[in-house]
């Protein structure tokens, strides 16, 4: 009877130079000049390769790609609702369970990757992503985390950091800072709380290699994985497209994003600064940052400063929330 | 029975084929307004020009041992000049070029 | 040898789903469908059927879940009741235009507010519109019998539709009926394996549902509408099958009971018909010209066999269990639907609706009797006063 | 295979929650399908599944070619089975028995219920002690009420209904199939038809529960204006055979027993002027105590002592909690 178990073992990249060559995500997509994940999802695919099948929960890495009856993935793809992601890549993981052992399908168990948004991963697919993580699904769950509801036209979601100006948190006299709220935290999400869950790391699109090394370990791991991967939004956050990467480094050199790896219970850092540069670096290359002032930066420097004392340490919001206003 | 034009055929159930190398259908080099330019001589094959590439644009040419960007979809948004790291790309205007071609279709 | 058994429509859904060797089954409980999982996880549990057992953590995941799993290749089921059937409601559409032809057991429940146990056939009702195929059962064996019926045709390439297969909640899931299982071989020859044009397998790389232009929208809705237009065809054929096969004599989509010199006749489908099925024999005996006409498929509306089977009746009444509140009669949808399948007709009956069984209350038989006085005034005074009478609540005709 | 009067016969189980009765109906219902030839049908109706509330089970059996033509509970059935002596207090237990029909109800053979009196005079009223039985041979009431059921009822075929009992249990509990077996038939032989009991003239009037709320009455959106309105609620029927009696004397007022009481049932008043306590327990009203002995349990001065429940006893000791409210 065949064994509907996953034995790949794709072996990691030491080198830039090594990369890999083969593209499975191809040119040809309607993503923006410079789009981070869209660069992240070129170096996932190509971490996975051909025997993949990717899920598009609605989100830009879904509408930007594949658009008008043609898109760049030469894996199977399919698209889902925004809320379900993980749900259908649960019912995929199961339906390869069961042909296999039945013999319908013969060969290695395939990568199911969920290619989901912020919002997609931890608003309202957060449901779906907790339940396939709590079920033990063989599956990659991946939260490209542009920090916004872009395909919309960049809306507030809940991974945009404080004070960030959006089309729902527009900065005005009554509220000078846009966004008010701190923003959640996906990996300590997943780790907080799923038992079958063995492996979840952070990644960015400014070292790729560190990217496609996280991917395969993931994929090598039989049971539910998650990565959350920094991915610069250059109409989102207003900077010039030519600097996605510059951004996504200064974002970990100032703390704002923090790479590790949780395994079992163990938390590896990776480019973690000696001396963490202020946040003020970061924000001034973006037009989503221009509004706030010295206190609002303050406020989001104490924040940052909590945060980088190590994953998993609990982060409380430097000011009392809002009172709901009756 | 259906009259359905040609050009506006459906496959069952919106199921499409998937590309091979490239998506023609969705042509983005008529995005750009600077193309970047390598200058071979500078080149030390590090590669960042490929791994940073969203669009998948610069790949190597094992033959001629060079890069060589895919100008059908570059959209000109210049990461690889950044992240070069020999400073062997620079950006050049595109409509400076006889073939260099900016927004004439519609793209949708 | 096929074996007798006495299953309530719940265990009898649960031991089809178990003969057509469903692959991935999602569950999550809501009253009263939940007996049909828990029937199957014993299946499963005791190896009596491979097949994967996914807790769901909600309805709209349920049918993602099944979704997913039907896309990459595998016989897929679901259900649910009452507002479990409406949370799922993001994923018909998609279900239905993606031409996955998964199957969802219904078991009929009243929709919130308040809380209700009680069955109506609003929950399914108010979702008929997506491109699914659905109907009602009668009793358990019919229940059985459904389930395979609209997997093989929803399964046929030229149909290719996802199938909501209905039973109201208690009358049917809950009241234990004589249900006869047949051979193991009989379905399996009946109905053939599993097969997707397009599944999702790296061997054959596809990419399901990507955007389109708006002037393509049209096309693919056409697409849909398409294999709806083909479905009655395919499911005469699928029933005389299934009649050779298993020695019933269903017909395709509507059943006629002791209608022929007959005046007027109850329109209806689900558990009630089984009482209205006595109050007609009741009436005939005491020489009361009235016959009665059963639905077995919503959708795909049968049109033509509505119209054939109600133009011979001077009035008709249009049993509802279902609400469609502000609606053109005030009532529920089936008289809508009755009505336009007579609208050509030269001569056409009268029609009205009688609201009764909802809430999941008993329709006793007096009301059946006080619905057949209404409709033998409407004869004689040659016209309906109302397109609508709520029995029991009526203040007087 | 004849039924007694020709063209029906309906059973009406009355019972709580978790004592069988849903299954005794599905047993009886089968057995009389499949084995015997008759046409039937079964069903039971009972809130959402909590253990001590009401379970009605109801069977209807016909003549093979006459099919079932409603799914109706039994309104007016030949046979009453009553699972538990504290349904006797509810006079919807006898509701719809014809003057010919019988009436079937465990308890042990002590003296007979005043409320048996509501019964027609020429009805049959046996007496079975299915709990004693039952106890006895490690087997539950609906095995021996089963078996009290086909002896008083000779056109049930005991050896039929027997195999349909066991066949339910011989795939899980296959040791349970000889202990059902023998309370099954000691429920056939020993219960005693008593005399002289039911004063009542004629058929029962069948009791169909009108509804409280009407179109005009319903308040909007089904909204409950009065909150807390489950005051006017009895759940004593849940109790199953003891009550928690209340001992003034030990009692230290300390209220453990209201910390541990999940269904408010102990009464306050303030204690006497200038004596050691500001409140003072005064007892329990049982309209609202289910039994559950968790005031027994926690009592440190054994002021609670679980007592066996004899008809009126609940009565007599209440104290009522919303004297103003309910009577």
């Amino acid at each position: 009877m065949a064994v509907a178990i996953k034995t790949q073992n794709l072996a990691p990249v030491k080198l830039i130079r090594n990369v890999p060559k083969e593209e499975y995500y191809v040119p040809g997509h309607r993503t923006c000049a410079g789009c981070g994940p869209a660069l992240q999802y070129k170096l996932v695919a190509k971490a996975a390769g051909p025997n993949t099948i990717f899920l598009g929960p609605t989100g830009c890495m879904y509408v930007a790609n594949a658009s008008y009856l043609c898109t760049p993935y030469t894996v199977p793809w399919m698209h889902t609702q925004i809320t379900n992601g993980g749900a259908v890549a649960s019912g995929i993981e199961a339906a390869y369970k069961v042909l296999l052992r039945k013999g319908k399908r013969e060969g290695e168990f395939p990568n199911i990757i969920v290619m989901a948004g912020d919002g997609g991963s931890v608003d309202i697919g957060l449901q779906a992503m907790s339940a396939m993580m709590y079920r033990g699904h063989d599956a990659l769950f991946i939260c490209y985390d542009n920090e916004a509801y872009t395909n919309t036209g960049i809306q507030t979601s809940p991974t945009t950091p404080y004070g960030s100006n959006t089309t729902f948190t527009p900065p005005g006299p009554a509220i000078p800072e846009g966004k008010t709220t701190f923003p959640k935290d996906p990996p300590q999400l997943v780790i907080g709380g799923h038992p079958a869950v063995k492996y979840v790391a952070t990644a960015s699109v400014a070292y790729p290699v560190d990217l496609i090394n996280k991917v395969r370990k993931a994929l090598n791991v039989v049971g539910p994985t998650f990565l959350h991967i920094h991915s610069p939004c250059p109409k989102g956050w207003k900077f010039d497209a030519s600097k996605t990467i510059e951004v996504a480094r200064l974002a970990i050199e100032t703390g704002m994003w923090n790479m590790y790896e949780w395994e079992s219970g163990e938390y590896r850092y990776q480019f973690r600064p000696k001396k963490y540069k202020p946040v003020r670096e970061y924000l001034k290359l973006q037009g989503r940052f221009t509004h706030l002032s010295d206190a609002h930066i303050a406020k989001l420097q104490a924040f940052v400063d909590a945060k980088v004392k190590g994953p998993g340490i609990p982060v409380q919001a430097p000011v009392p929330t809002p009172p709901a206003v009756h | 029975m259906f009259i359905i034009p040609k050009d506006k055929e459906v496959p069952l159930g919106c199921v499409t084929p998937a590309p091979v190398g490239e998506q023609p259908m969705m042509i983005t080099g008529n995005w750009r307004e600077y193309r970047p330019v390598l200058e071979p001589e500078k080149c030390d094959l590090c590669m960042n020009c490929v791994v940073f590439c969203p669009d998948a644009c610069f790949q190597l040419n094992e033959a001629e041992d060079m890069v060589v960007l895919n100008e059908k979809y570059c959209k000109g948004c210049n990461i690889c000049i950044t992240e070069c790291a020999t400073n062997a790309l620079t950006e050049a205007y595109e409509l400076d070029f006889d073939d260099g071609v900016v927004r004439l279709e519609k793209p949708f | 040898m096929p074996k007798e058994m006495m299953l309530s429509g719940c265990a009898a859904s649960a031991q089809a789903a178990k003969m057509a060797q469903v692959e991935v089954i999602c569950s999550y409980p809501i009253r009263p469908y939940t007996a049909i999982m828990m029937e199957l996880a014993k299946m499963v549990a005791n190896g009596e059927l491979d097949a994967e057992f996914v807790h769901g953590e909600g309805e709209h995941a349920q049918l993602s879940v099944v979704l997913g799993a039907a896309a990459a290749g595998a016989r897929a089921l679901t259900g649910s009741s009452g507002v479990g059937v409406t949370y799922a409601f993001e994923t018909y559409s998609p279900i239905a235009g993606g031409r996955i032809p998964l199957q969802m057991m219904i078991a009929d429940r009243a929709l919130d507010p308040p809380g209700d146990f009680g069955s109506e056939h609003t929950d399914a009702m108010s979702c008929r519109d997506q491109g699914w195929l659905m109907g009602w059962a009668e009793n358990p064996q019919e229940a059985f019998d459904n389930c395979l019926i609209n997997y093989r045709v929803g399964e046929d390439h030229r149909v290719l539709l996802p199938q909501f297969v209905c039973q109201d909640g208690y009358f049917v899931s809950h009241m234990p009926g004589k249900v006869v299982l047949p051979e193991q071989s009989q379905v399996d020859e009946f109905l053939p394996p599993y097969n997707l044009p397009h599944p999702l397998d790296p061997k054959r790389p596809v990419s399901h549902g990507p955007q389109i232009r708006p002037d393509q929208g049209t096309i693919m809705d056409l697409q849909r509408a398409q294999a709806m237009l083909d479905a009655p065809a395919v499911i005469r054929e699928v029933i005389d099958d299934y009649n050779r096969i298993f020695g019933r004599n269903y017909s395709p989509f509507v059943e006629e009971y002791m209608t022929d010199d007959a005046e007027m006749a109850f329109f209806i489908m689900g558990a009630h018909t089984m009482t209205a099925r006595h109050a007609v024999r009741h009436l005939r005996s005491q020489g009361v010209k009235i016959g009665l006409v059963k639905l077995r498929f919503v959708r795909p509306w049968p049109t033509q066999d509505v119209a054939e089977a109600l133009s011979k009746f001077k009035a008709v009444g249009v049993v509802e269990t279902s609400t469609s509140y502000g609606g053109a009669a005030r009532g529920g949808n089936l008289l809508h639907e009755v009505r336009s399948s007579l609208y050509e007709l030269p001569q056409r009956p009268l029609t009205t609706s009688f609201m009764a069984g909802l809430g999941g209350e008993m329709v006793p038989l007096k009301d059946f009797y006080y619905m057949a006085d209404i409709l033998s005034k409407a004869i004689k005074a040659g016209k309906t006063n109302k397109t609508v009478y709520w029995v029991g609540f009526e203040a007087e005709d | 295979m004849s039924l007694p009067n020709g063209n029906r016969f309906g059973i009406r189980f009355e019972s709580i929650g978790g004592l069988g009765a849903h299954a005794a109906g599905q047993v009886l219902a089968s057995a009389a399908v499949l084995k015997m030839g008759l046409n039937g049908a079964h069903f039971s109706s009972y809130g959402s599944e909590k253990k001590g509330s009401l379970v009605r089970s109801y069977v209807r059996l016909l003549p093979a070619e006459q099919p079932i033509r409603t799914s109706a509970p039994v309104e007016t059935p030949d046979a009453i089975v009553v699972f538990h002596a504290a349904l006797l207090k509810n006079p919807a237990t006898f509701a719809g028995l014809p003057r010919d029909g019988t009436f079937i109800y465990n308890a042990p053979p002590r003296s007979i219920p005043e409320e048996l009196a509501a019964l027609p005079g020429t009805a049959r009223i046996i007496r079975v002690d299915a709990l004693g039985i039952a106890v006895k041979e490690k087997s539950r009431p609906n095995a021996v009420l089963l078996g009290t059921l086909c002896g008083a009822f000779p056109f049930l075929d005991a050896e039929k209904v027997l195999e349909a009992l066991s066949e339910g249990f011989a795939g899980k509990r296959p040791e349970a199939v000889a202990s059902n077996e023998s309370a099954f038939r000691r429920g056939a032989a020993e219960f005693e038809i008593l005399k002289g009991v039911g004063r009542a003239e004629g058929d029962l009037p069948a009791a169909r529960a009108e509804p409280a709320w009407g179109y005009e009455t319903q308040p909007i959106g089904g909204i409950v204006p009065n909150a807390g309105n489950t005051v006017w609620n009895d759940v004593s029927a849940a109790r199953t055979g003891s009550l928690p009696v209340f001992n003034r004397q030990n009692c230290i007022h300390c209220a453990l027993c209201d910390l541990v009481c999940p269904d408010l049932c102990l009464v306050w008043e303030d204690g006497e002027k200038g004596g050691r306590f500001e409140r003072e327990l005064t007892g329990v009203d049982y309209r609202y105590c289910k039994g559950c002995m968790r005031c027994v349990e926690t009592c440190p001065a054994s002021a609670m002592t679980k007592k066996a429940e004899t008809p009126g006893l609940a009565e007599r000791l209440r104290v009522p909690l919303f004297p103003d409210l309910v009577e």
